[in-house]
């Protein structure tokens, strides 16, 4: 029996159902078809239990079950009600209890803005105070120097440091315009200008991350052909 | 929270080692639990609305205090620091950063807060798994309808039942039976990969999108496309090989296309993006107040309950 | 950084109180301007070809779950839902998270209600698909392909799958509207749609969409926000120029600047760089 | 005429079976296209050099079978180089398959360096932790954090370990990721306790990569699968990295000529249009 069992799940066979599964997908490139239907609704009906798998597994047994009933902490078993309070969205009557634990859950959810914020703007917003005309390094008063971040202005800047500088600030300000809803840009012409350069770096933008996603996505392409012609087919090693 | 309260309510929450007693204590819990809803169930009208906005506005309390509030260390610095402005803040807040400074459970990147960190973390981890039946349901209720009706897509349908059952059979003997080999075929062999295949199809359409896109229809698709291409080309060795020619060091150097791509990359590329993350933040920061204070509009929000 | 400095609360404070200050005005009758955002605007003509064709509409809001993004999102959603319901047009939710699928259930029951449609209102339209990203993906674009939708529309977070779901969309020919504030994923929508809406006007949608004041006076309140980080920029650059220039040549020397000036200049910087948790 | 509206509307399938093709090839043939190291390759490889001995470093990641192309040569070349300098490190995986993964990989090349588990390297295991609180736990104690390793053995018992108390004790973290993630690293490793941070982001995450790079909030970066084939010119290690990249450089050729032939379909039948009108 368990031999069998790994005969079914060695590794020859996980690389025969891997590449099963593999050019089972590949089909739908052609069209979408019968194949490719029921590998959708299977792998569909695979994530569900994996999803479940992975909740029961690494959440509710380790952080719930083993606390409450292993552990003596018998107070997880408000988590239960707290869970429940969720389902009442189908209740036709009290259907706004669901609307306070949604409350709750949206509230711990915004929470977190300030923090998000302050940690992923600032150290930009710093990083964004580019001196913009060359300079000799130099020193600062003390007391000052030792608490700014890397981009210490003491460094020495080059002419082409400057320009770059000059660039980087010259972007940001143009596409930060581009963002304004409220100013109408048809009354003031240099507002509007500033905001067409805005959508016009945007697009640059745009280009240059398109470009830099190609090698990543072919990178997902590479792996899967190595797949198929090195570990099933094995004509290449 | 004053000791005097603390005290005894840490004596309550004990950890109960007797299964038995756990177990009773466990449906006390739950009756309280049962208890609580009913209540909530009697609550009139007009007090719910203001209930449901007071508990968004508390639990948005939790996490943002514990980041504004300064921490112990910056309670220390400021009590002991004879500047007039820390002077001045130690008089006007010396009843709150006192006790702050001489807690000895708190590191000093904490305040009271940190200490909960953790605990309400799972908290909100186990009551956001408990709500995955919600969804479960209303996939199982689909296809199960399509199969026993026999519609069009029965026959698929039945697929999405034969996935989820292998699946779970294969978690269960893994997680309860301690035999994993048919849980690592079902995704090492079928699920990652699968994973994989669908992953990987964007390779493709990348292609057949560019080729659609990159046009020089209009200004803004050139510019879109002359950046696309020029960073694709600085990305492979072929690109390099196509400047090669230019020298190494100096000024023209900076004209090879490696660089040139670089340059794109983190100076234009990275200002832009930047732009557009800080107008993403504020964003961000406006939906959230609106959220939090209860001023969003729109039909979910302003519904009577 | 773990805990707020100085700068850092007072410069949120700041732009929270503008945002708030210009809600409240808004709400008080002040009149306010937006201008025209063209994918916004998409919205209704992808609408209304879905009804002229007689088929489906597809929506699509991120694999995320419910967080400020997600609830955008169904804002959104709510306006295209009440324009489908007039015009009788099917509109099919895919959605990747079970908690936003309660939300979007409410969301349509109460859309439908709200234009005197409820009749119309199918729960099945309403579909959790998988909380696995390319599970969803896999299962979005067969019901994608096989409903034959005329209009998609994607607004949320969205990750790797968006060129697949957008791709497809196209394959199948339908119009497509899309926002997402994940800015790594704009440039395939760009490509592969018809009208794509960019960085924060996904914040912009609900207000443009609902033209409700509360929300216009928080666009509103945006802009200024914006204009505060945009002087925080330009201030600071100049002031780390006038440091570098009076600091670091013989002009700045002999003019005696280069003790004062750059310390005090640097006072600039040195507000946004405060040490985490001082 | 017809052929110019032919090369504007060429079949997607078309596009895809030569795409398969020009990705196949060389795989078949072998051959060597030069590589030119970039400055951010440069600095993570520098970091490691430096890392001093009696720290260890950490490898996170959260990537899995889909990006193996990019992710895996960009782990290989690490654990490669940390292997040969004898600093040891704990692999610190964010998602379950991750852990298998990367364990399978430091094995491997394990066995070619002659290195042992425990001695060299330890595998924390998969934990689903909110980082926050995980590192602040790193902060205060690391082994009563970690707790145990992906077997369940008590760190403490574990020679790589051992002298590890808290994460100042770190000398380098590496990401390796297809999803980002790094705002949280900076946020909760680099920014609250300055540990270097190295970042190995697959291709499409990259240009986000170049803001906190900028800002040095990470030492480096590894771009994708060009960026481990650039580590492993550096490393000197010619290895899957050196070898996928020659089909990475054919299908973006492919994608470039595609582009261009649209183009030149589009702008020769405008100008014919404008003639005959």
């Amino acid at each position: 029996m368990s031999d069998l069992l790994h005969l079914l799940t060695g590794e020859r066979a996980i690389i025969w159902a891997g590449a099963i599964c593999t050019l089972a997908i590949y089909t739908f490139l052609y069209r979408e078809n019968v194949v490719y239907r029921v590998f959708e609704h299977f792998y569909l009906g695979l994530a569900v239990g994996y999803g479940l798998f992975l909740i029961v597994s690494e959440v509710l047994i380790p952080k719930w079950w083993v606390p409450m009933w292993d552990q003596g902490q018998w107070w997880w078993a408000f988590a239960l009600v707290g869970g429940g309070m969720f389902y009442f969205i189908y209740s036709q009557k009290h259907n706004w209890i669901s609307r306070l634990a949604f409350g709750i859950v949206m509230g711990l959810a915004v929470g977190f803005m300030f923090q998000d914020f302050a940690g992923n703007n600032f150290p930009k917003i710093v990083a964004s105070l580019k001196p913009l005309w060359p300079h000799h390094s130099y020193a600062v008063a003390a007391g000052t120097a030792a608490s700014i971040a890397p981009h210490t202005p003491q460094a020495s800047l080059s002419v082409s440091g400057a320009l770059n500088n000059a660039v980087f600030v010259f972007v940001l300000l143009t596409v930060l315009s581009y963002f304004f809803f409220s100013y109408d840009y048809n009354k003031h012409k240099a507002a509007g200008g500033s905001a067409r350069i805005g959508r016009w770096m945007l697009m640059f933008a745009f280009g240059a991350m398109f470009g830099s996603t190609v090698m990543a996505r072919m990178s997902l392409l590479i792996g899967r052909v190595w797949f198929l012609l090195a570990d099933w087919l094995r004509v290449v090693h | 929270m004053s000791t005097g309260l603390a005290l005894p309510l840490g004596a309550f929450f004990q950890a109960q080692p007797n299964h038995k007693l756990n177990a009773l204590y466990i449906a006390g819990c739950l009756f309280a639990g049962g208890l609580f809803i009913a209540l909530l169930t009697q609550t009139p009208k007009r007090f719910r609305k203001p209930l449901i906005v007071s508990a968004t506005f508390i639990a948005g309390l939790y996490f943002s205090l514990e980041f504004l509030l300064p921490p112990k260390a910056t309670a220390e610095t400021v009590l002991a620091s004879h500047s007039p402005w820390n002077r001045t803040m130690s008089a006007l807040f010396g009843w709150f950063l006192r006790p702050l400074a001489s807690n000895s459970r708190l590191a000093p990147d904490e305040n009271w807060l940190s200490l909960y960190l953790e605990n309400v973390n799972t908290v909100w981890q186990v009551i956001g798994a408990f709500t995955f039946a919600l969804g479960l349901w209303n996939l199982i209720h689909l296809h199960f309808r399509n199969v026993v009706h026999v519609t069009k897509g029965a026959f698929a349908s039945s697929f999405f039942f034969l996935g989820l059952a292998f699946m779970i059979f294969a978690g269960y003997l893994k997680q309860f039976s301690g035999i994993p080999d048919l849980f690592a075929f079902a995704t090492s062999g079928l699920f990652f990969q699968l994973d994989a295949a669908m992953f990987s199809l964007i390779a493709f359409f990348i292609i057949s999108a560019a080729y659609r896109a990159f046009r020089i229809r209009s200004f803004e698709a050139s510019i879109m496309m002359a950046a696309a291409l020029l960073v694709m080309l600085s990305q492979i060795p072929v690109g390099a090989w196509l400047t090669s020619w230019l020298p190494d060091h100096g000024l023209l150097s900076n004209l090879r296309i490696e660089r040139v791509g670089q340059w794109v990359l983190r100076q234009p590329n990275a200002a832009a993006q930047r732009g557009i993350n800080f107008g993403l933040a504020v964003g961000m920061l406006a939906t959230g107040l609106r959220i939090w204070l209860s001023l969003e509009r729109g039909s979910y929000f302003e519904r009577d309950v | 950084m773990k805990h707020a400095n100085l700068s850092v609360a007072l410069i949120e404070f700041i732009l929270c109180f503008l945002i708030l200050y210009k809600i409240v005005s808004a709400r008080r009758g002040a009149e306010l301007f937006i201008r025209k955002i063209p994918g916004l605007q998409a919205i209704d003509e992808a609408v209304g070809r879905a009804t002229e064709m007689g088929r489906a509409i597809f929506y699509s809001p991120g694999i995320q779950g419910l967080n400020i993004v997600g609830l955008q999102s169904m804002s959104i959603l709510s306006h295209i839902l009440r324009l489908a319901a007039k015009f009788r047009t099917r509109v099919i939710v895919a959605l990747a998270d079970a908690v936003l699928f309660t939300i979007a259930q409410e969301v349509a029951r109460e859309a439908y209600t709200h234009e005197g449609t409820p009749e119309l209102y199918e729960p099945q339209d309403i579909q959790f698909l998988s909380d696995q990203q390319f599970a969803y993906a896999s299962a979005s674009v067969g019901v994608m392909t096989r409903e034959r939708v005329a209009s998609c529309f994607y607004f949320g977070n969205f990750f790797a799958e968006s060129l697949i779901l957008a791709e497809t969309g196209h394959h199948v020919g339908a119009i497509q509207v899309a926002g997402t504030p994940e800015t790594a994923q704009l440039p395939f929508f760009i490509a592969a749609c018809d009208y794509t809406i960019i960085g924060d006007e996904y914040y912009a949608g609900s207000a443009y969409l609902s033209k409700e004041p509360t929300l216009l006076g928080s666009l509103v309140g945006q802009d200024w926000a914006k204009l505060v980080l945009i002087a925080c920029v330009v201030l600071g650059v100049i002031s780390v120029t006038v440091a570098g220039i009076s600091g670091g040549t013989a002009l700045g020397a002999q003019l005696g600047l280069d003790r004062h000036w750059p310390a005090a200049l640097l006072k600039v910087v040195e507000f946004f760089s405060l040490p985490v948790g001082g | 005429m017809k052929y110019l509206l032919a090369i504007q509307t060429i079949d997607r399938r078309i596009m895809y079976l030569l795409l398969v093709v020009v990705v196949a090839i060389p795989m078949f043939v072998r051959f060597q296209m030069p590589t030119v190291v970039n400055p951010e390759v440069q600095g993570v490889y520098d970091t490691v050099e430096h890392i001093p001995h009696g720290q260890i470093a950490i490898l996170t990641g959260d990537w899995g079978a889909g990006t193996i192309a990019e992710s895996q040569p960009q782990t290989a070349a690490l654990m490669t180089h940390l292997f040969r300098r004898n600093i040891p490190f704990a692999i610190l995986p964010f998602a379950p398959q991750t852990s298998t993964l990367m364990e399978n990989l430091a094995e491997k090349i394990a066995q070619k360096e002659g290195k042992k588990y425990g001695d060299d390297w330890v595998n924390w295991g998969w934990r689903v932790v909110p980082l926050p609180s995980f590192f602040k736990g790193l902060g205060k104690n690391l082994p009563a954090t970690v707790k145990q390793d992906y077997k369940g053995v008590p760190i403490e018992k574990l020679k790589a370990m051992r002298g590890i108390k808290t994460i100042r004790d770190v000398g380098f973290i590496a990401h390796i990721t297809p999803v980002g993630g790094i705002s949280d690293l900076i946020a909760f490793a680099h920014e609250a306790y300055g540990v270097p941070l190295g970042y190995a982001p697959t291709a499409v995450m990259v240009a986000q990569g170049y803001d906190p790079l900028d800002a040095n909030q990470i030492v480096g970066m590894l771009p994708g699968m060009v960026g481990a084939a650039q580590y492993e010119k550096l490393l000197g290690i010619p290895g899957n990295g050196l070898r996928w990249s020659n089909s990475l450089s054919f299908a973006e050729l492919l994608m470039i000529g595609l582009v261009v032939l649209a183009n030149a379909g589009y702008f020769l039948s405008r100008a014919a249009k404008g003639a005959s009108s």
